[in-house]
C-alpha cells in the first residue's frame, strides 16, 4: 500500500467514522443522506483497495474518483467524483507545493463545472476555495510546504463555519431558503475532513 | 426511531425490486447487477423512456414502466440519486436505436448523475435527450439557485411523453412535448409527520403535535414553511392557491389533478381533500378534465399530501387519455 | 391524538364520498341522502352486487364499484356497520330485477344490519342473497364464538363473484361462487402502528417503539397478540405460515397472493414482504398465479399489512382474470 | 312532552355524556367506537322529540327504536333498535312490575334473537340478564314495585361488573380471546346506564 493509498484509507475512515455526524447535518437543512453517500462509496474504495495494485499515485486517484462516481449517488457523488478525477489528471508523482495549488485549482475547476456554484452558496466549495487560496497565496509568497499546510487546513476549517449563516443558493439546502441558515453544511464538513486528513498524513 | 417493515436497512432497495419483479414476473426485468427494471419486452422499436432517482418514492419510478409509459426505471438509494452506471446501464438496455429520453427531476444529484449516464452513452453511439421536471412551486426559481424540485408533477410527463414515443414520435419530438408539459405543470405539497430513512436513525425534521410543514419536497426534507395544523379545507386552499397563481391558471382552463398522498396519508384524507381541490377550482370556472387521487410519488411513510394542475390543450388531452398498460394512470 | 387532514370529525365519511364523485363523475353516483355509492349506469341487466360496512377501509368499499366487481358500496361512519337503511336503498338503487347479491364481513354489527335490509328489500319483493366473509385465521372459528373476520380476501369476492354476475350467472351461481372463495380464501395481519379515527380522542390501542401486534384485524382493534418487533422475514414467515396451514394450502396448490397495506406502510415495505411471500412459497411449492401487491382493504393510517392467499381452480382463475373497469384488480 | 319521552330524554342525556367514556372501553377491547355509535344514535332520538307528537308511551318507544336502528349502526344499532321495539309491542300504558317483567323479557329475546348470544359472552346481555331474572323474581315473591326496580338496579350493576374478568364470546371484544379478559365490557355498560336511568326515573 503506497502512500497515497493509506492518505485514502484514512480518508475512508474518517468519512465512516464520521457517518451519523453527516447524516445529521444533512438532516437540518438536506434529506439525511449525505454521511450514508459518503460511507457507501469509501466503504468501497476500501475494498478496492484491498484487491488492486497501482503504478502511480494518480492512479490511486482515479480509482477513487470512479469508485465515488459509481457508488456515491446524490450530488456528492458526481462532484467529489469529478474533483478527484481532475486531480488525478494534474497530480504528478513528487509532492509538491506547487503542484499541490495545481491540483486544488483542478478540484475547484471539477466541482464548478459539474456543480455550477460559487463561493458562497453554502456548499463544500465554501471549505475548499478558501483552502486552495491559502495554499496559493503561501506560494506565492514562497511560504515553506508544511507551514502552507498548515494555513491551509485553518482557512477549510474557517470555511467550513462560514456556511453556518448563509443561505443556501445549489443543493438540496437551497429548498429551504431563509431556513437554511444557523446551520453547517454537510458538504463543505466533509471535505473539511478529507482537507484535515490529507494533511495530517502529509504534515 | 420509526419502526419498520425492513431486514437489513443496506438491502431495501435490492429487496424491493426483487418483490417487484416477484408480484410482476411478466411486466418486469431487472437488470443483473444495477437496480434497475425494465419493460419485459425491451428493447420495444420506439424511442425509449427512461426515468429514475432515489428510492422511497414508490410507484415511483417502478410503477411507471409498462407500454405507454416508461421503459426502464432506475432506482438509487432511498432518497439518493442513482449513479451513472446505473442509468447508462438502463440506457443500454431500452435503446433500440430511436434514441434514448431520460425524465430527470431537477435535483442537483440527479441532474448531474444523469448527465454523466448521457456523455457515457453517447460515447458508445446512443442518442440521448433529456428534460428536467421542476414543477414544485414551493421553491424559489432563479438562475442563482438550483431551482425547484421535480415532484408529483413528474408522472404527466412519463404518461405524455410516453404516450408520444409510444405513437412513433422521435426524439425530437418527444422531447418537446415533454417540455411543453413542464412548462404546464405545478405542484404543492404539505405534511402532518415526517418519514425515516431506514438506514438514518432519525427523521429529517420533526413536528409537534400542532405543528405542519407547508412547502414541503418528497425526500423527507424540511419545508418551506411551519405552521400550527390547519383543516383540511385550509390547507387545501393554502395549496391551491399557490399552484394556481404560479402558472397562472385561470378561468376557462382545463387542467388534469393529482391528489397525491406521501405515503402515510389515508385514502380518506386524500379524498376530502379532493372535494375541496374540485370546489375551489369550480368557484374559479376552472374546468377539470380528469383526477387521480391516490399514491403515485410517495415519501416512504410520511403523512401528507400534495396537490398538482396540469394546464391541457387538445394535444395534451389527447395524450394524457392514450392507452397504457400501466394501470396507476388509466 | 393523531394529527389528520380532516374537516369536522363527524364529517368525513360524506366529504369523502364527495371527493370520490369529484375525482371520477362518470364513474359514480351518489344516492341522495345516503352514503352509498353506486354506478352511473345503474342498475344494470344482470345479478347486482352490494358491499360495504365501515368506512375507513379504503379504496374498500366504493374503489371497487364498476363494470365486472361492485354495483353499490355502502359507507358506513368510520368502523361502524352502516345502518339497514342505507342498505336498503343501494340494493333498491341496483336492483334490476334479477336478484342482489350482498357481500358482507362477518361482523357482528355487519352481519345484523345487512340481514335487516334483506328483511326490507325481501318485504318490497326483491330478492336478495348474501355471504359472509370470514378470512382471517388469527381468530379462533367456532360456533361459540361470533367467528373469524372478514378482512383483505373479500376483494377477492368481489372480483370473482363480480365477474361472474357480469356473465348473466343467477343469484344462486353468484352466491355458490362467493361461498367457494370464501371457503378457500385466508389472511393474517399485522401491525406496527395502531390508527386513529377522527372522531376518537385516542388511537384503539398503543404500541411501545418496540412492540408490533400479530393477529390483527381492519378496525384498529388489538390482535391477537403482542410481541417485540422482528424483521420483514420474521414477521412474513409468521403470517404465511398460519395462512398456509389453516386451510392447509399444500404442495402444487396454485394461489392468488394479496399483500395489502394497511394505510401508512410505505409500499416499499410492501414489496419487501412481497420477496419473502414468493419465497417461502417457492420453497412449499405453492405455484404463484397472479399477485396483488398495494393498498386493497386499509385502516386508516394504520402501519402494517397483510397477507392472503386464495387457493384456484380453474373457474377461479378464469373469473379472476375477467375483464373489469376496477383498474385496482386488473 | 310525556313521562316516556322524558326518560328517554335523560337516558340520552346520559349516553351523550359518557360518549368518550363508553368509546374508551370499546377501544379496550373492541373498536372504540361504542360511544360515538350510541351518541350519534341518541342525538338523533333527542331531535326526533322536537318534532314529534305521541299517542302512547309504546309509540315513543318504538320511534326510539327505529331511530336507533336507523342511524346507529354497528353492533349496538340492531341490538337496541330490536330490543326497543320489542319492548314497544308488549308495553302497556300503565306502568306495572308485571309488565315491566314481560318488557325485560321481550327485550332479551329481541336481543338474542338478532345477536344469538347468550349470558356470559360478555355483552350486554350479562347487565341486561340478571337485571330481569331479579324484576321476575321479585314479581313472583310479591315485592312492591319500589324495592323491585331497586333490587334490579343492584342486579344490572353486578351484572355489567360481572363482564370484567370474561372472556367474550360474542363481538368484536371475541377477536381477543384471552387479551379480552379484566376489561368492563361497553355493551353491559351502556345498558346499565340505560336501566339505571329509567329506574331512577320511575322512583
Ligand atoms: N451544485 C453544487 N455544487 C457544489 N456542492 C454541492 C452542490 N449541490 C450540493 N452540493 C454539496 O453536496 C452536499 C450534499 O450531498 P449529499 O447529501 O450526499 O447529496 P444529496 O443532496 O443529493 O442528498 C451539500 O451539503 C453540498 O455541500
Ligand atoms: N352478538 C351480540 N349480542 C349481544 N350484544 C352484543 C353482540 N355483539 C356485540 N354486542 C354488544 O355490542 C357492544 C359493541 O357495540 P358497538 O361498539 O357500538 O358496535 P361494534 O362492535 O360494531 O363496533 C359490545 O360491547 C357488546 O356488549
Ligand atoms: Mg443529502
Ligand atoms: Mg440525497
Ligand atoms: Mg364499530
Ligand atoms: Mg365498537
Amino acid at each position: 500500500m503506497n502512500k497515497t493509498e493509506e492518505v485514502f484509507n484514512k480518508i475512508a475512515d474518517k468519512i465512516i467514522d464520521n457517518k451519523q455526524y453527516l447524516t445529521k447535518l444533512d438532516s437540518a437543512i438536506g434529506d439525511g443522506d449525505h454521511g450514508i453517500n459518503m460511507a457507501r462509496g469509501f466503504s468501497e474504495v476500501k475494498e478496492e483497495f484491498e484487491s488492486a495494485e497501482f503504478d502511480s499515485n494518480s492512479a490511486v486517484v482515479k480509482k477513487v474518483a470512479m469508485t465515488l462516481i459509481s457508488n456515491v449517488g446524490g450530488a456528492s457523488g458526481p462532484l467529489y467524483g469529478t474533483a478527484f478525477l481532475q486531480a488525478s489528471k494534474v497530480m504528478e508523482e513528487d509532492l509538491s507545493l506547487k503542484n499541490a495549488v495545481k491540483i486544488g485549482e483542478a478540484v475547484i475547476e471539477g466541482i464548478k463545472m459539474r456543480g455550477k456554484a460559487e463561493q458562497g452558496d453554502k456548499t463544500m466549495l465554501d471549505a475548499i476555495i478558501p483552502a486552495v487560496n491559502a495554499l496559493k497565496e503561501d506560494y506565492e509568497a514562497g511560504v515553506e510546504l508544511e507551514e502552507a499546510l498548515q494555513d491551509c487546513l485553518e482557512a477549510a476549517e474557517e470555511g467550513k463555519e462560514s456556511t453556518i449563516p448563509l443561505v443556501a443558493k445549489k443543493g438540496r439546502a437551497s429548498y429551504l431558503g431563509e431556513r437554511s441558515k444557523g446551520h453547517q453544511d454537510p458538504g463543505a464538513t466533509s471535505s473539511y475532513m478529507i482537507i484535515e486528513t490529507i494533511i495530517k498524513e502529509i504534515i | 426511531m420509526k419502526k419498520k417493515l425492513v431486514n437489513n436497512p443496506d438491502d431495501v432497495v435490492e429487496e424491493m425490486l426483487a418483490g417487484v419483479v416477484a408480484a410482476e414476473p411478466d411486466r418486469y426485468k431487472k437488470l443483473k447487477d444495477q437496480n434497475v427494471l425494465v419493460r419485459a419486452d425491451a428493447p420495444v422499436d420506439k424511442v425509449a423512456l427512461v426515468s429514475g432517482g432515489g428510492s422511497g418514492h414508490e410507484p415511483t419510478h417502478g410503477g411507471y414502466v409498462g407500454p405507454g409509459m416508461l421503459d426502464a426505471a432506475v432506482a438509487g438509494d432511498v432518497f439518493t440519486s442513482p449513479t451513472p452506471d446505473a442509468v447508462y446501464e438502463a440506457i443500454k438496455a431500452v435503446d433500440s436505436g430511436n434514441g434514448v429520453f431520460l425524465v430527470i427531476k431537477n435535483y442537483t444529484g440527479d441532474v448531474m448523475n444523469f448527465e454523466m449516464a448521457e456523455d457515457m452513452a453517447e460515447a458508445d453511439g446512443i442518442e440521448t435527450a433529456h428534460v428536467v421536471v421542476n414543477d414544485d412551486v414551493a421553491v424559489e426559481d432563479s438562475t442563482y439557485t438550483s431551482g425547484r424540485r421535480g415532484v408529483a408533477g413528474t408522472i404527466f410527463v412519463h404518461k405524455i411523453a410516453g404516450a408520444l414515443a409510444a405513437q412513433g414520435a422521435s426524439l425530437q419530438e418527444v422531447k418537446e412535448i415533454a417540455e411543453k408539459v413542464v412548462a404546464n405543470v405545478r405542484t404543492k405539497g404539505m405534511a402532518l409527520y415526517p418519514c425515516r430513512v431506514p438506514a438514518a436513525d432519525e427523521s429529517t425534521f420533526s413536528l409537534e403535535e400542532n405543528e405542519m410543514e407547508l412547502g414541503i419536497g418528497i425526500h423527507g426534507e424540511p419545508g418551506t414553511e411551519r405552521t400550527e395544523v390547519k383543516s383540511a379545507d385550509e390547507i387545501v386552499n393554502n395549496l391551491v392557491t399557490d399552484v394556481i397563481e404560479d402558472l397562472p391558471f385561470s378561468a376557462n382552463d382545463e387542467v388534469a389533478v393529482i391528489v397525491n398522498g406521501m405515503g402515510g396519508t389515508p385514502l380518506m384524507e386524500l379524498y376530502i381533500a379532493n372535494r375541496k381541490v374540485n370546489e375551489i377550482l369550480g368557484a374559479k370556472n376552472i374546468d377539470i378534465y380528469k383526477t387521480f387521487v391516490g399514491e403515485y410519488m410517495t415519501s416512504l411513510e410520511m403523512a401528507g399530501l400534495s396537490v398538482t394542475l396540469l394546464k391541457l390543450d387538445d394535444e395534451l388531452k389527447e395524450l394524457l387519455d392514450a392507452p397504457t398498460a400501466v394501470d396507476l394512470l388509466k
